[in-house]
């Protein structure tokens, strides 16, 4: 096993605003890692500096042992990083397989090998019915399946989901959960930024705790969330959740 | 020396001309997110509608049009209404490509309506202050009246417009749909009202700005052209929407544009004026006074 | 579908015999007006290729550019200038205009694409007029505003690709057109094409994959003023007289833009549509209308009806076809 | 599917537009608002061959900018043409045709050299039995357009200065007006003389020129000549058309001491130069290269300020040619009734080229336009009154098809009306010396 992905000291602030405050804290190889905390306390901006999108004033981020602060958003994709953003982002004039084909044009040569790639995936996802469809005549949760479909032909070693439940009913936040345990046991790595706690409980095999920007706490859910702090950092924001 | 603050006046002088063109734009701009491409050709019906008050009222070089900037405001301002109920509502919330087409299409008609009514050639009104200028003797520096009147009201107003902006309801809706305009939706603003006050402002300022600008350019159909391109440089270098930020991309093309003038060549002014352009793009995308918003 | 698909190719292709054999047909169809009516169809094949190597960076990628009237006068004085200061045959002024025009683009590219939207265009407006000026400053060479002017030809000289005949100039053009045509159909299918429409559609999703949409975007753009340089040099050796105002002002530039947007941008045949209703819609404004009511009458209706079309008509004429048919999206790659 | 419409959509556009194109390319069904007829769709026509006996109106196209930039100037020339045709069809057409009249066909050739082309091509392929065609008076335009009036052996007549036409071997375009080039040796002559006459010391000159055609070639004119005759040029500076600040330029020019300066401008740029040496009291003495320093609306523009201004002409309408001549005296007194202001350097040409393709035609009684250019090429003064317009009162087209007898005027504006003053033997009134010389 071992770390796949190294968080040290990581450190970036907007104006006067101190977003992430020196965080540090390693992901495991094949694990899904919660990232939780109440709203504003960093988890969207850490994924935004893992992912290549804002550059830390401090800190360093390493993959596999390259450490990653000199590579841009592209390079970092090739490398293994994936992430989905909170609301989708559909390509919206384009099919759903022309949008996971994109995807795969750019991580393979050969035009015929994308597209088996985007077939296989399609199917893998279940979207093998909805491949002609216009993604703009996707509901919302099949968007944010969309994405994450889009990632997996990058054959990423670490995804990042941010809050890909929000907004969804109970029966479809199964159906997401279902499909990212399924991604998860082909091998890939989860970060799983949520604050539904439920969700977190049932597929989290650790999360880690933020709060204001740095890290609150970690260790296994059910006993990471009975922790005093924990629900006071909640509470204190006005959550009393799941 | 004296040669140098000479130009820097000049610069400054024009500077505030452009300025003033510069912040009707802006304000359609920063507030849809939109270039208004018709918008000189605002400039050239405010001229024209002083020409015609002028010669109604049958002055001659011993008044000044500065008299009308009330009644050229209200109509202009009408005018600007009137347009966006016809042409732009119908389009609101369309991509870029709309805008584009319809306002170049708005700039076509209005140029050749003018051309139709006045015919094309240059018309232009007798006042004196066309000629006339503070000189300064012993420094051998000159300041020419036309374009210190422009340019103190074009000052005057972009602070005025600021205030209108901070204080009243109406600026804050506003300045509430420039930063983006579905969040205002949802915290109950009318963002349409706010569309629909924003081109009628607009247009009053270029009406405006055609009053002061009437002694010192003659008036014929596409006189808005010789404005149009650096207004558009002023109104981005300065930041979008951003009504200081008008003003001071204004005097800063007017210096630079004198002193490539003076210095180097005056064709190649506009030159200079676009390669500064450029490289501001390329420093600050945002724009001197720029707040964010570039992904347009 | 492929029953469909093979139908359209048939109309394209009688629409491409159409254009090719009316060289012989316009006397017999117009009587006398068949040369005008000939040059008329030369316009309408010119704004066809111009509008569709637009289309690569405006259309696919949704990147409206305003300084492609600079490509086009590249290519057309790099053919010219040769020709009339040191008679050197166009054919080597149109391969050094293709790689001026290259050169420019990246230059003018480079920078340009750091910027969004309206920001991008706008620098690009600002790119086109820089080169416009310096047109019209370096007198010596480019013959600043006077223009550059062809001698009378009095003999046909192949390699010089001087002809008495228009209508080998006719020719060219439309084999080049159908060139640009094709290579539009190529990228769209093509994985440029792909990651354009990605670009298009959410360009910080697509980086999140892995692109780098800068790069495509540049290299969009290259090819796109490329092909513009070509056309710029056929219509200086058709016309015989260059002058910066008609072949690099900005109008030009929001012409060719406009040609594209009216058809229906982002779309193969958005363009040739396009071109098919603006070259004649000019003409015949200013036939009817030219010289009536202060020779204002002509562009006012010319401007109304652009905008009429933009109300109506947002994707372009090409959207037509929703009246009748509600999206379904094609099948097959 | 998509496909499918989209192909019929095509295919309905193309047959559509060109077939109105077809017969837009000659309809006009509209009356003109003014003296000529806008293009006439005439099938008919085009099939009737030119017939040299029995013809009763004959067509001379009129091409010339009616909108755009250049709309303004473009209705100067207009003007000149049209009172031709007015007093030709008045005093019974053209004899030689049995008093056959003139129909003066416009067309507006945009102020876009790309455009120009097709219009003219319209122009003539719709009126097959068209005679000749007048204009344009603008060297841009016309250039475009000289192929395709060789092609379809057109004599065309214009009055736009550029050198360049009449260099390019094309055999059917006559030109009327002095060469650009030529403004310059007058107006360094005239300096001279001043400086013998009144024993001033003027010998620091500017040029400063709109960069245009008209602006180059008048500018490269007077620069060599300025440069031949010992004159320092202390400023040569083009600017660009329609430019929105002239203190640059000014202070440029006084800077640099300049005690002549030689301008190329239009209306609205010559205001802003006026105006901007005023306001920086700076007072040269101001020897225009013609273009806007001779349109009425300039007189407008500055009111009393242009009374002083010298200005090179290629043509007035007082000079001792006309003034000496009765017949000529009443055109441009025909004229100012017409049109409310003097006759223009637009005007006067424009009427003399309508009158010569009308004395070519009675000269070859044909309306056959090969015939009609050769008549031209032969025409002189002697053929009729009105072709004496022209100063110094010639007219002769040489091989290359310019009227190489015809010389620049100087004018002085005097009462708000440009006034001849040199060279003497053509002058209408005397040099009034600025005060800033006295």
């Amino acid at each position: 096993m071992g770390a796949v992905l190294k968080i040290k000291d990581l450190d970036i602030s907007f104006g006067g605003v101190h977003a992430v405050d020196h965080l540090s804290f390693e992901v495991e190889r094949g694990e899904i890692l919660g990232l939780i905390g109440p709203n504003g306390s960093g988890k969207s901006t850490t994924v935004n500096i893992i992912s290549g999108l804002y550059t830390q004033d401090g800190g360093e981020i390493v993959l596999d042992g390259t450490d990653l602060n000199k590579k841009d958003i592209a390079d970092r994709v090739h490398l293994g990083i994936g992430r989905t953003f909170q609301s989708p982002k559909p390509f919206l004039s384009l099919t759903v397989y022309e949008s996971v084909y994109i995807s795969a044009l750019l991580h393979n040569r050969s035009k015929q090998v994308a597209k088996e790639e985007t077939e296989r995936v399609l199917e893998f996802m279940g979207f093998s019915k909805l491949a002609w469809t216009s993604s703009s005549k996707l509901p919302v949760e099949k968007r944010k399946w969309l994405d994450m479909a889009r990632l997996l032909p990058a054959r990423p070693k670490v995804i990042m989901l941010d809050e890909c439940l929000a907004g969804l009913n109970p029966a479809e936040m199964n159906e997401s959960l279902e499909l990212v345990q399924k991604i998860n046991s082909e091998g890939v790595t989860i970060v799983f930024i949520e604050h539904v706690m439920a969700a977190v409980t049932k597929i989290c095999n650790r999360v880690v705790v933020l709060n204001e920007g740095k890290r609150l706490s970690e260790g296994p859910p059910a006993e990471v969330m009975r922790q005093e702090k924990v629900i006071k950092a909640y509470l204190g924001k006005g959550y009393g959740d799941a | 020396m004296s040669g140098l603050i000479q130009v820097v006046i000049n610069g400054l002088m024009i500077g505030g001309v452009y300025a003033l063109l510069a912040v009707g734009l802006t304000m359609i701009f920063g507030v849809m997110k939109i270039i208004n491409f018709a918008q000189c050709e605002y400039l050239m019906l405010g001229m024209y509608l002083t020409y015609c008050l002028y010669n109604l009222f049958h002055m001659d070089a011993s008044n000044n049009p500065y008299i009308f900037i009330i009644p050229v405001a209200v109509i202009m301002l009408i005018f600007g209404i009137v347009i966006y109920q016809i042409f732009i509502r119908p389009i609101v919330g369309r991509d870029m490509v709309s805008y584009i087409l319809l306002t170049m299409g708005l700039s076509y008609v209005l140029q050749n309506a003018a051309q139709i009514i006045w015919t094309a050639n240059p018309q232009s009104i007798d006042t004196a202050i066309k000629s006339k200028s503070l000189y300064f003797a012993g420094l051998d520096l000159s300041v020419p009246l036309a374009k210190l009147v422009a340019f103190v009201l074009a000052v005057a107003f972009v602070l005025m417009v600021s205030a209108f902006l901070k204080n009243t309801d109406m600026g804050r809706a506003m300045r509430a749909t420039s930063e983006d305009a579905q969040i205002a939706a949802l915290l109950g603003i009318n963002t349409k009202q706010s569309y629909l006050l924003a081109f009628g402002l607009g247009s009053l300022f270029a009406g405006v700005a055609g009053v002061l600008l009437s002694p010192i350019y003659t008036v014929y159909p596409r006189i808005g052209t010789l404005f149009s391109t650096t207004i558009f440089a002023v109104v981005i270098l300065g930041g979008l929407g951003s009504v200081a930020g008008a003003l001071f991309g204004g005097l800063l093309i007017g210096i630079v544009e004198n002193l490539v003038g003076t210095y180097l060549a005056l064709d190649l002014a506009p030159v200079g004026v676009f390669v500064l352009f450029i490289f501001v793009m390329l420093l600050k995308p945002n724009g001197l006074f720029g707040v964010g918003g570039r992904k347009a | 579908m492929i029953k469909l698909k093979s139908k359209s190719t048939v109309i394209v292709l009688v629409l491409l015999v159409l254009f090719f054999l009316f060289p012989l047909m316009s006397k017999q169809l117009f009587g006398n007006t068949g040369n005008y009516m000939l040059l008329i169809a030369f316009n309408i094949i010119m704004y066809t290729a111009m509008g569709s190597t637009w289309n690569i960076i405006g259309g696919f990628g949704r990147q409206i550019s305003w300084s492609h009237a600079a490509f086009f006068a590249i290519g057309a004085y790099s053919a010219m200038i040769p020709l009339v200061r040191w008679n050197i045959s166009p054919i080597v002024g149109i391969l050094a205009g293709m790689v001026v025009a290259m050169a420019a683009a990246f230059l003018i590219g480079f920078p340009a694409f750091r910027l969004k939207g309206v920001f991008f265009s706008l620098c690009t407006l600002a790119c086109g007029q820089i080169v416009y000026r310096l047109l019209l400053h370096f007198t010596g060479f480019t013959g600043g505003a006077s223009g550059l002017v062809m001698k009378k030809i009095n003999s046909d000289r192949a390699l010089m690709l001087l002809f008495k005949n228009n209508n080998v100039y006719y020719y060219m053009m439309l084999l080049l057109a159908v060139l640009v045509v094709a290579v539009c159909i190529i990228i769209e299918k093509s994985r440029l094409g792909y990651y354009l429409k990605a670009i298009r559609e959410d360009e910080v999703a697509a980086e999140s994959l892995g692109m780098r949409p800068n790069q495509v975007k540049l290299c969009a753009f290259m090819i796109s003023a490329v092909l513009m340089a070509v056309i710029g040099a056929i219509y200086a050796l058709r016309f015989k007289y260059l002058d910066p105002e008609s072949v690099a002002s900005h109008d030009l530039a929001i012409r060719i833009g406009m040609t594209v947007i009216v058809g229906g941008i982002g779309t193969v045949w958005g363009p040739l549509i396009g071109a098919i209703i603006t070259v004649p819609l000019l003409e015949l404004t200013n036939a009817y209308f030219g010289n009536m009511l202060n020779g204002g009458l002509s562009q006012l209706l010319y401007g109304l009806i652009l905008i009429i079309m933009v109300i109506f008509m947002p994707d372009g004429v090409i959207s037509i076809k929703s009246l009748w048919q509600n999206h379904k999206v094609k099948g097959g790659l | 599917m998509r496909k499918k419409s989209m192909g019929k959509i095509m295919a309905l556009v193309l047959v559509v537009s060109l077939l109105a194109a077809g017969c837009g390319s000659g309809g006009n069904t509209a009356q003109p608002t003014n003296g000529g007829t806008t293009e006439k769709a005439n099938s008919e026509a085009s099939s009737e061959a030119a017939d040299t006996t029995a013809v009763s109106v004959v067509k001379i196209g009129f091409l010339n900018p009616a909108s755009g930039n250049d709309a303004e100037s473009g209705m100067l020339d207009t003007e000149g043409a049209r009172l031709a045709v007015k007093h030709i069809n008045d005093s019974g057409g053209i004899k030689a045709l049995g008093g056959a009249r003139i129909e003066l066909i416009e067309a507006d050739t945009t102020s876009d050299a790309k455009q120009a082309p097709s219009v003219a091509e319209r122009l003539i392929t719709s009126n097959s039995d068209l005679s000749a065609i007048v204009g344009t008076g603008f060297s841009g335009l016309t250039l475009s357009i000289l192929p395709i009036t060789e092609q379809y052996e057109i004599p065309m007549v214009t009055n736009s200065s550029s050198d360049d036409i009449v260099a390019q071997g094309y055999e059917y375009i006559f030109k009327v007006a002095p060469l650009s080039s030529d403004f310059g040796k007058l107006q360094v002559e005239f300096i001279q003389n001043l400086n013998e006459q009144y024993g001033l010391d003027l010998h620091k000159v500017g040029v400063v020129y709109v960069n245009n055609s008209y602006g180059i070639n008048t500018a490269a004119g007077v620069k060599s000549m300025a440069e031949a005759a010992g004159l320092e040029v202390v400023v040569d500076q083009s600017f660009p058309a329609g430019f929105t600040d002239a203190s640059a330029l000014v202070t440029t020019l006084k800077n640099a001491g300049a005690e002549v300066i030689f301008p190329i401008a239009y209306t609205n740029e010559a205001k802003l130069i006026y105006d901007t040496m005023k306001s920086m009291n700076y007072n040269p003495l101001i020897i225009a290269g013609g273009g806007g320093f001779l349109w009425p609306s300039l007189g407008n523009a500055l009111g009393d300020n242009i009374n002083g201004t010298i200005s090179a002409a290629s043509w007035n309408w007082d000079s001792k040619n006309i003034l000496d001549n009765p017949e000529l005296v009443k055109v441009y007194e025909s004229f100012e009734a017409e049109y409310g202001h003097y006759m223009t350097e637009h005007g006067g040409p424009n009427y003399l080229a309508v009158w010569a393709v009308k004395e070519a035609i009675e000269k070859c009684s044909s309306t056959d336009p090969k015939a009609i250019r050769e008549a031209l090429a032969s025409l002189t003064e002697e053929d009729s009154v009105y072709l004496k317009i022209m100063q110094p009162g010639t007219l002769g087209f040489n091989e290359s098809g310019w009227n190489d007898g015809t010389k620049p005027v100087l004018i002085q504006w005097q009462d708000n009306k440009p006034r001849t003053i040199y060279p003497l033997d053509m002058a209408s009134s005397e040099l009034i010396l600025p005060d800033s010389l006295k």
